[in-house]
């Protein structure tokens, strides 16, 4: 730039001689400013991605320029999410390429005081050496004179978070070595939900889909905070207020949903199912349920059996109820005229559970998660009285069983003012019927209770009565929090479930194969062809190993024994039995109930990995965590060795995530991980080499089952990275000949196919990654069928044969969705039926018929093994035949409607650490006044691991907080904006207040109950840190999914900051005393 | 204290303005302003 | 099949028809109450007193350093009037005033650019502010003032010291008496072209009041540097100035009102500018007699002045921190205005 | 002469147009309705995210689920927080005043947190006790930099490094700009700031880089109930009124548009507003008007200031010998 052209820049002439003397524009633009571009449009490549947050599971555009991340926003061709993102979404370039992320491997060895730097392949050869010697020395055989031939002593916790490829690897790799506590945020998430969906419609998945809600005309959002928790499919519940739907928000606290609702209804906590019931009193009482709909697809005609006895005459408990065991029997519920084969309670085995008084382990091992794809199997054909007059039939016996569930008693529960109450009920039956539909969203806000499963039962007991089941604009949407949180309970790295829910198989009921297919498999239904699935499976496991006379290998299954949940595991660790630990992904230092019993579970371990982007509390508690502050842990002490493995981001992997539609959607890798950073694909694969080249030629039988597994995927590129879409292929399946299977109807039961996940079967058809489909929404219907790929054979809408009149015609000309087309004699429609394609309305099954063919041209329900949807359900729930109303674990209000105060089927882990609160009226009630309930902010994800370390979230929300309402804050004396400790039996945290009228108090029968709000954010690490929600909870399960009470306890709260040092575990402990706490304290009946 | 060590450079300008302005304006010893050619000889 | 308006928009369609409302005409509270005559927003008596977001300032503080702002509102004053003062007294035969004020002048000059550059978030890129002459731009006219006055003070100071080039130095110190008055009132305008209340109403009076702290701080040099028998124009001008000074303090007060006016009664401004007045006053006092007969009380006097110029020059900025601090500054009088013209 | 002053204000309603540029594409604005926003924050992140600005503190406020605090030039989104003792149309907030014991309620004060720095939100009209359903609403909004028609940044900025795009929004150039500051007391909405560390001024450009490329505004793509809505001004005021219509007739009589009006003091802005309060509850001016419109009186009284400096000291000179 010689003078001459410098001078000739001046702007000052440019302002002369031009056309903007004032010099506001074109006279002063910089060359630098002509020359600006966006580096969207410099980029080299845009990769097609899913965001890791949340399950609304938004497309994301990755921009990638000389091998670095330069941006990532919202794919406007996604359907679901039309190009938007949340705060967590938007960060998620912040999340991916900024410092907080950990790249190098790190090793503790035993009493370190600190982190030493190790090469990632010692780092592998040691993890595998520890596996291999902690499973030789916990190997069991046989246990109770049973075969097991598994070890007690490792355990996995995580991968919610995960691809489904990852999850299909560990749970493989994991159950060849014989490991069977493997669990993940599933089980304390949306565990309840299998149960609750499963045994009702057959399918543990949501049955709608949230663009589906732009069709509704009523909403009612309950057990979910639908705008913070999952803000942008929130969009679709905008779409139907501007078409005039009626929003309903109950929740204890007016959240931001309610403040986008049109009524919004405070709740106690833990009382869903009296607000519930009483609704359906309503319906019931006042005749205003959808009779055509109730009379066809439910079971409301069929008639049970006479020594059923209802909560109304035992006061609170059902028939067949064991004081001891405390768990039900539930022959007494059977259907007239029919046998249920078999089910979660294990009765058909009756003499079996009598001889070995084992029966009570069958149940409590989560057999009734198994109907997350499946009903119930049943046989013979019960009786129905078409009339629904019988005194016995399910619908006189529901009326009979919500009879005193009166506005009233809903107004004591719940502190619902009637008048409100009326206004939800005439809202919901005026928007139900042919002509209208409504739906429900929820989320953990139902199903993280010690009655969970029968929360959602509740709500399908409502939407079935209401006609609003398989229909557009009705259905029950599962709101699930993590982005493949339904992909790893589909693959599940569950301790009780195979892929596909096929249920895994039990010591003590099955030998063989054959005894467990009998077991399970119903004649009827769905799940008529499990052999097929379960051969498939094991063929896919073990191929060539896998032969029709060694049962194909069903012999290298571990074996339950009872409950072996990540709760069941805690108490394993502090007993010593479990000695190895693997965290792929998830944070129970901070994330499940009772933190402080998982830290010192932890403490007893001999060696722990840890697989996460940054050092999360799981990983340093040894180090920093709260024990060592309260001197109860001193590093020096701590033995436990600790491997932490820096995991690769969704950037840095390809592979598939499931969300909360069931739909599978793959994400391509974008750049190389850097440092020591890898998948858990990488993890699992070369881990499982490792292992199985240590183990090579050995003829130990304890080895066979890991080395008779089929582990040869390809690898790619320097780092040596499995192929994701080679074990996608397997999950899909393959024929004998090597060809892609197209769906799980070409599935055999001899062993000639061969398939990952059954219910996946069809992703990868003909050779075509499905769920990497992208065509834009544009150019699709609302359905958007050709944009990624959905479980069960791309149907977005489930049981949508309900969605017609029996005789196959739309109930209505504005809800049509799929019907019989006479002509072309098969069923159509805007989505995928969900029924078998040519088969009429007027198909009677004949006599003897087996699987789909059993079901009847009316039977929507077609995994059910009756094909109707359950008003009543005879078996698959272990707590009792139709929702009933039980106050949470700990609960400072008496339970106004039966004598039976909690969950009488509940299951308790009494223990020093893990103390209950004692009842309403007992001594020391009064000590732990108030009620808690812990939730979600947007800002935030969950334990924090991913949001607390990246500052443009944690800036949002900085610290952990209490919510409270002014009375409280004027009975406790709390300052707003100052500091509160909240005290509960098993510890104490200080949270800043935040004093707000968006909490009511609540007036339950004379009781004025407050109730604080805790978001569960917070841990000891990261930019934003504090004190953990999970500090209070206690571990009290729901007995059907084992999932933990957290969004109802009881506490108590005073000003100012908690205690430092041991002066914190004597706060806590005096509390215990003044409350009189033993360790029978809340363990009653 | 950071705040009043930040007044530093603005008082230093006030006085070495008057410092200066008051010696220029010293009559006599001061450099002979040479308005008129004379008046520079001093007399 | 025809959109009507409420029932069908939920229909299940396969047309995406563009009379489907989208999402973002939502309306919160218009469904789900009986259909009869919605019970509207109450709607709430309008209160009388003032609202804001939690206290919360609506404005943005400004960034300026006092230390750097105030004092070159103050140098810039002093440079202005003292080149002036200069001048005049060159041509009515008191070299040894003459010479202090253009001395004074081009160190007063030299501080305020050391001030002004200081006070940049980027000192390298001073250059930029002759980039452009924006008239919209008080700093930038300013700037450009400073440019034409900055070497005509110089000169004129280098010569009256070096005694060369007499003819040229008087001409350039003609010059320099000619801008400096701009230079003296320019950042008066500087200071009110912003969204601050009270400098922003005061825009009528704030020139009057820099002018008169201008001519009375030049004086003040004058006493404080001349021989006793020149410093005639300089008491004079001392007088004038803190009197005009004090009359544009209280006539801007008067305008202001008691609401935008109060960060210039209370507060570090108040204090400030009353302190101002004060040592004003009484340095003129003094001038005025004492100072007429000796040299040290003389001296005193122009000291006091001074002092007390820089005083109210840092109140007046003190004053517009305050207000732009406190959201009802800004949200009041608004109201106001508001309220006069919806029922004048 | 080319700076005639008074002619440049009363510039026509295309500030590009009036800026040099021949013939500039359609004025692009915000229109960004608050009665559809849930508050989410995702454009406070998305906007940093794009604009690399950094973290600006991690202090909890107790503002409600505010604490960002406001905008500057570490925050170019910056989502207000206001809980309100007032109803929001049909709204039932559902928020029942059970009959809580006489002493706790006189000290809870009509349910408003007794030491809260709360918007001056007094009693409302629903008192406490037999209400059978306390009034309650939470409003959240999204504010931005209004790029207004006069701008007062751009006007006084005198290195020229604040321009007027072509597409009509306010923009700093980051290599012209020395920190000045002169544009933060200018700006009557308190939008732009002085970042500390860097020395520069900052502020929402509305993704100026994005726009060149075809491509809509960061905050704008990303919100998930369409609250922030990018697009022509002119069309989007057209859809503000519309909206407005729609908004009064379904019973929500609080609701007003902001910065809509050309005529307003700042020549209407680019960003415009449908609020549900008064402006001053979002922390906005009630009517803010550009500093530039009293300039020519400034100048002329600066004016008459410096003369009347010059003949005083002239008469002072010339007064006696002595």
């Amino acid at each position: 730039m010689n003078p001459f052209e410098r001078l000739a820049s001046w702007p000052l002439l440019r302002q002369l001689t031009g056309h903007d003397p004032l010099g506001r524009g074109a006279a002063v633009k910089s060359a630098r400013t002509a020359r600006l571009t966006a580096r969207t449009a410099t980029a080299d490549r845009v990769v097609k991605s899913v965001c890791p947050y949340c399950a609304v599971g938004c497309a994301q555009n990755v921009y990638v320029r000389d091998e670095k991340i330069v941006h990532i926003e919202g794919d406007p061709d996604s359907p679901v999410s039309r190009g938007r993102l949340c705060p967590k979404g938007s960060a998620s370039l912040q999340l991916t390429t900024a410092s907080g992320r950990e790249h190098r491997a790190l090793y503790r060895p035993p009493y370190a005081a600190d982190w030493q730097e190790i090469d990632l392949g010692t780092a592998m050869d040691m993890i595998a050496d520890r596996i291999i010697a902690t499973r030789g020395e916990t190997w069991e055989w046989e246990s109770d004179g049973r075969r097991t031939a598994r070890t007690m002593g490792i355990a996995a916790l995580g991968g919610a978070t995960l691809d489904n490829e990852e999850n299909y690897l560990i749970k493989k790799l994991l159950t060849g070595l014989g490991v069977v506590q493997i669990e993940n945020q599933a089980r304390v998430c949306h565990s309840s939900t299998l149960v609750g969906l499963g045994t009702s419609f057959g399918r543990g998945g949501s049955t709608t889909f949230m663009q589906d809600l732009q069709h509704s005309d009523c909403i009612v959002i309950e057990g979910s905070n639908y705008a913070e928790a999952h803000p942008v499919g929130f969009q679709w519940v905008m779409e139907a207020k501007a078409r005039g739907a009626v929003v309903i928000h109950v929740d204890p606290r007016f959240t931001r949903t309610s403040a986008l609702a049109d009524l919004h209804v405070p709740i106690r906590a833990g009382t869903d199912v009296a607000f519930l019931g009483g609704i359906v009193n309503h319906v019931l009482s006042n005749d205003l349920y959808f009779r055509e709909f109730v009379l066809n697809y439910t079971n409301a005609a069929t008639v049970v059996g006479e020594d059923y006895r209802d909560t109304e005459d035992l006061d609170g408990l059902f028939s067949g109820f064991d004081e001891e065991t405390r768990h039900y029997d539930c022959g007494s519920w059977q259907y007239e005229g029919a046998e249920t084969t078999v089910a979660a309670s294990g009765d058909r085995d009756e003499d079996y559970g009598r001889r070995t008084d084992q029966g009570s382990s069958v149940s409590s091992s989560g057999r009734g998660e198994a109907h997350g794809s499946g009903g119930v199997p049943l046989t013979g054909t019960p009786r129905r009285d078409e009339t629904l007059t019988h005194p016995r039939c399910v619908l006189q016996i529901l009326k009979r069983h919500y009879a005193r569930y009166t506005p009233e008693a809903v107004e004591r529960v719940c502190g619902i003012p009637q008048d409100m109450f009326a206004e939800v009920c005439r809202n919901l039956v005026e928007n139900s019927g042919p002509e209208r539909t409504a739906a429900f969203v929820y989320a953990v806000g139902w199903t993280q209770h010690s009655d969970g499963s029968q929360f959602i039962r509740a709500a399908c007991v409502l939407q079935l009565l209401l006609g609003n089941m398989g229909r557009p604009g009705g259905g029950i949407q599962a709101l699930r929090g993590h982005a493949s949180i339904q992909g790893s309970s589909d693959i599940p790295t569950l301790f009780n479930l195979l892929p596909g829910y096929i249920p895994m198989p039990h010591a003590h009921r099955h030998e063989n194969l054959e005894a467990f297919l009998r077991a399970d498999a119903a004649e009827k239904g769905g799940w008529a062809d499990m052999r097929s699935y379960t051969v498939s499976l094991l063929k896919a496991w073990w191929g060539p190993a896998a032969r029709p006379d060694n049962d194909f290998c069903f012999g290298h299954l571990p074996r339950l024994t009872g409950s072996h949940s990540t709760y069941d595991t805690v108490m394993a660790q502090l007993a010593g039995t479990c000695k190895g630990y693997l965290l792929l992904g998830e944070n129970p230092a901070v994330g499940s109930a009772n933190a402080r019993m998982q830290r010192l579970g932890m403490a007893n371990l001999d060696w722990l990995v840890v697989r996460d982007f940054s050092l999360i509390e799981s990983a340093t508690w040894w180090k920093d965590g709260p024990e060592t502050k309260t001197g109860e842990l001193r590093t020096e002490d701590v033995g436990t060795e600790v491997f932490f493995l820096p995991a690769a981001a969704h950037t840095e992997k390809s592979g598939s995530f499931t969300n909360t539609n069931r739909m599978l959607q793959w994400h391509h890798q974008a750049v190389e991980p850097a440092g020591d950073t890898r998948s858990d694909l990488w993890f699992m694969y070369h881990l499982g080499r490792i292992i199985r080249e240590k183990l090579a030629g050995s003829t130990d039988p304890v080895d066979a089952a890991v080395l008779d597994l089929t582990w040869d995927y390809p690898v790619e590129g320097a780092l040596e990275e499995p192929v994701a879409e080679a074990v996608l292929a397997e999950i899909n399946g393959w024929d004998a000949e090597g060809r892609p299977l197209s769906g799980y109807g070409d599935l055999r039961g001899d062993g000639s196919t061969a398939c990952g996940c059954w219910i996946y079967c069809g992703v990868y058809a003909d050779g075509v990654n499905q769920a990497a489909r992208r065509k834009p929404a544009e150019e699709q219907d609302w359905i958007a069928a050709e944009w990624a790929w959905a479980w069960p054979d791309n149907r977005r809408l489930l049981y949508n044969r309900a969605s017609a009149r029996p005789d196959g015609r739309p109930w209505s000309e504005r809800k049509k969705l799929v019907w019989w087309d006479e002509e072309a004699g098969e069923w159509t429609g805007y989505d995928v039926p969900d029924f078998e394609r040519t088969k009429q309305p007027g198909y009677q099954p004949p006599e003897g018929a087996t699987g789909f063919a059993a079901l009847s041209g009316v039977d929507p329900f077609i995994m059910q093994a009756d094909g109707k949807g359950w008003l009543f359900a005879p078996a698959g729930v272990v707590d009792g035949p139709l929702p009933t109303h039980y106050e949470p674990q700990d609960s400072p209000v008496p339970n106004l409607l039966y004598g039976t105060q909690r969950n009488p089927a509940r299951m308790i882990y009494p223990h020093r650490d893990n103390r209950y609160h004692p009842g309403p009226g007992e001594p020391g009630a009064e000590v732990y006044p108030y009620i808690v309930t812990t939730y979600r902010l947007t800002e935030h994800f969950t334990a924090g691991g991913m949001s607390r370390n990246t500052p443009y979230l944690a800036e949002l929300q900085p610290e952990f907080f209490c919510e409270v309402s002014p009375e409280l804050a004027v009975e406790r004396g709390l300052e707003h904006g100052g500091w509160a400790t909240i005290i509960t039996a098993r510890n104490a945290v200080e949270a800043r207040v935040l004093v707000t009228q968006r909490i009511t108090p609540l007036r339950a029968d004379g009781y004025l109950v407050h109730q604080i709000g805790l978001p569960f954010h917070w841990g000891p690490n990261g930019l934003s840190a504090g004190d953990a929600a999970n500090e209070l909870s206690a571990i009290s399960l729901d007995p059907n999914s084992h999932i933990q009470e957290v969004k109802a306890l009881s506490a108590d709260i005073r000003p100012g900051r908690r205690p430092r040092g041991p002066a914190l575990t004597e706060l806590v402990s005096d509390y215990r005393r003044r409350a009189g706490i033993t360790e029978l304290t809340g363990t009653e009946v | 204290m950071r705040k009043i060590v930040s007044y530093l450079p603005f008082a230093t300008a006030v006085a070495v303005t008057c410092l200066a302005s008051w010696l220029a304006g010293r009559p006599g010893r001061a450099v002979p302003t040479g308005t008129r050619r004379g008046e520079r000889d001093g007399h | 099949m025809t959109v009507r308006d409420d029932a069908s928009q939920t229909d299940v369609r396969m047309d995406d028809d563009p009379r489907l409302r989208p999402e973002r005409e939502a309306v919160v509270g218009s469904a789900g109450r009986r259909r009869g005559p919605g019970r509207g927003e109450r709607l709430m008596v309008p209160r009388a007193e003032f609202r804001s977001y939690y206290g919360l300032p609506v404005l943005n503080e400004p960034t300026w350093e006092a230390h750097d702002i105030a004092g070159y509102l103050f140098l810039g004053g002093l440079a202005g009037a003292s080149s002036t003062l200069a001048a005049a007294a060159e041509l009515t035969g008191r070299p040894h005033l003459a010479r202090a004020g253009k001395v004074g002048a081009v160190c007063a000059l030299g501080g305020s650019m050391y001030a002004l550059i200081h006070d940049l978030g980027r000192p390298e890129r001073f250059v930029n502010m002759l980039r452009v002459l924006k008239v919209t731009s008080p700093m930038s006219v300013g700037t450009w003032i400073l440019t034409v006055y900055g070497p005509q003070a110089g000169l004129a100071a280098l010569t009256s010291v070096t005694g060369r080039f007499p003819r040229l130095g008087r001409i350039a110190a003609l010059g320099a008496a000619l801008t400096g008055p701009a230079v003296a009132t320019y950042t008066a305008v500087l200071v009110s072209d912003t969204a601050v209340p009270v400098w922003h109403d005061a825009h009528r009076e704030l020139p009057l009041l820099f002018a008169g702290s201008a001519v009375a701080s030049a004086g003040a040099l004058g006493l404080l540097a001349a021989p006793l028998e020149e410093t005639g124009p300089a008491r004079r001008a001392v007088l004038v100035g803190v009197v005009t000074e004090y009359a544009a303090a209280k006539l801007m007060e008067r305008r202001l009102g008691p609401l935008v006016a109060e960060p210039l009664k209370r507060g570090r401004g108040g204090l400030l500018m009353r302190l101002g007045e004060a040592l004003s006053l009484t340095g003129a006092l003094v001038s005025q007699t004492a100072g007429r007969r000796s040299r040290g009380a003389a001296a005193l006097a122009g000291a006091a002045v001074l002092a007390g110029s820089i005083c109210v020059r840092f109140g007046v900025f003190q004053a517009g921190m305050a207000s732009a601090r406190d959201p009802k500054y800004t949200v009041e009088p608004q109201r106001a205005r508001l309220g006069e013209e919806s029922h004048p | 002469m080319a700076f005639d002053l008074d002619r440049g204000l009363a510039e026509t309603q295309d500030p590009a147009a009036s800026s040099g540029y021949p013939d500039p594409p359609e004025r692009m604005g915000f229109f960004t309705d608050t009665s559809v926003c849930i508050g989410c924050k995702a454009c406070e992140v998305a906007c940093k995210e794009w604009n690399a600005v950094p973290e600006d503190g991690l202090n909890f406020t107790a503002m409600s689920y505010d604490n960002t605090v406001g905008l500057g030039a570490d925050t170019w989104r910056h989502v207000a927080f206001v809980e309100q003792p007032r109803g929001l149309g049909g709204q039932e907030s559902g928020l029942t005043v059970v009959d809580v014991p006489g002493p706790t309620v006189e000290r809870a004060h009509t349910r408003t947190p007794v030491s809260l720095g709360m918007p001056a939100s007094g009693p409302g009209d629903g008192q406490v006790g037999g209400v059978p359903d306390m009034d309650f609403r939470w409003l959240m909004a999204s504010d931005v930099c209004k790029h207004c028609t006069h701008a007062a940044c751009l006007d006084v900025c005198p290195t020229g490094a604040l321009f007027r795009t072509e597409f009509g929004s306010v923009v700093v150039q980051e290599d012209v700009c020395n920190g000045c500051g002169y544009c933060v007391p200018a700006c009557p909405f308190g939008v732009i700031g002085k970042r500390e560390d860097d020395g520069r001024a900052w502020k929402c450009t509305l993704c100026y880089d994005r726009l060149g490329v075809g491509q809509e505004p960061a905050c704008a793509k990303t919100c998930p109930t369409d609250s922030i809505q990018f697009g022509e001004v002119e069309e989007l005021r057209e859809r503000a009124a519309r909206r407005l219509a729609q908004l009064h007739d379904a019973g929500v009589g609080s609701a007003r548009l902001y910065g809509h009006d050309p005529d307003d003091g700042v020549g209407g802005t680019g960003s415009i507003f449908l609020l549900l309060d008064e402006p001053e509850v979002y922390g906005l001016p009630p009517d803010p008007v550009v500093t530039t419109r009293d300039l020519p009186s400034m100048w002329r009284h600066a004016a008459v200031a410096a003369g009347a400096l010059l003949a005083v000291l002239a008469a002072v000179s010339w007064g006696s010998r002595r």
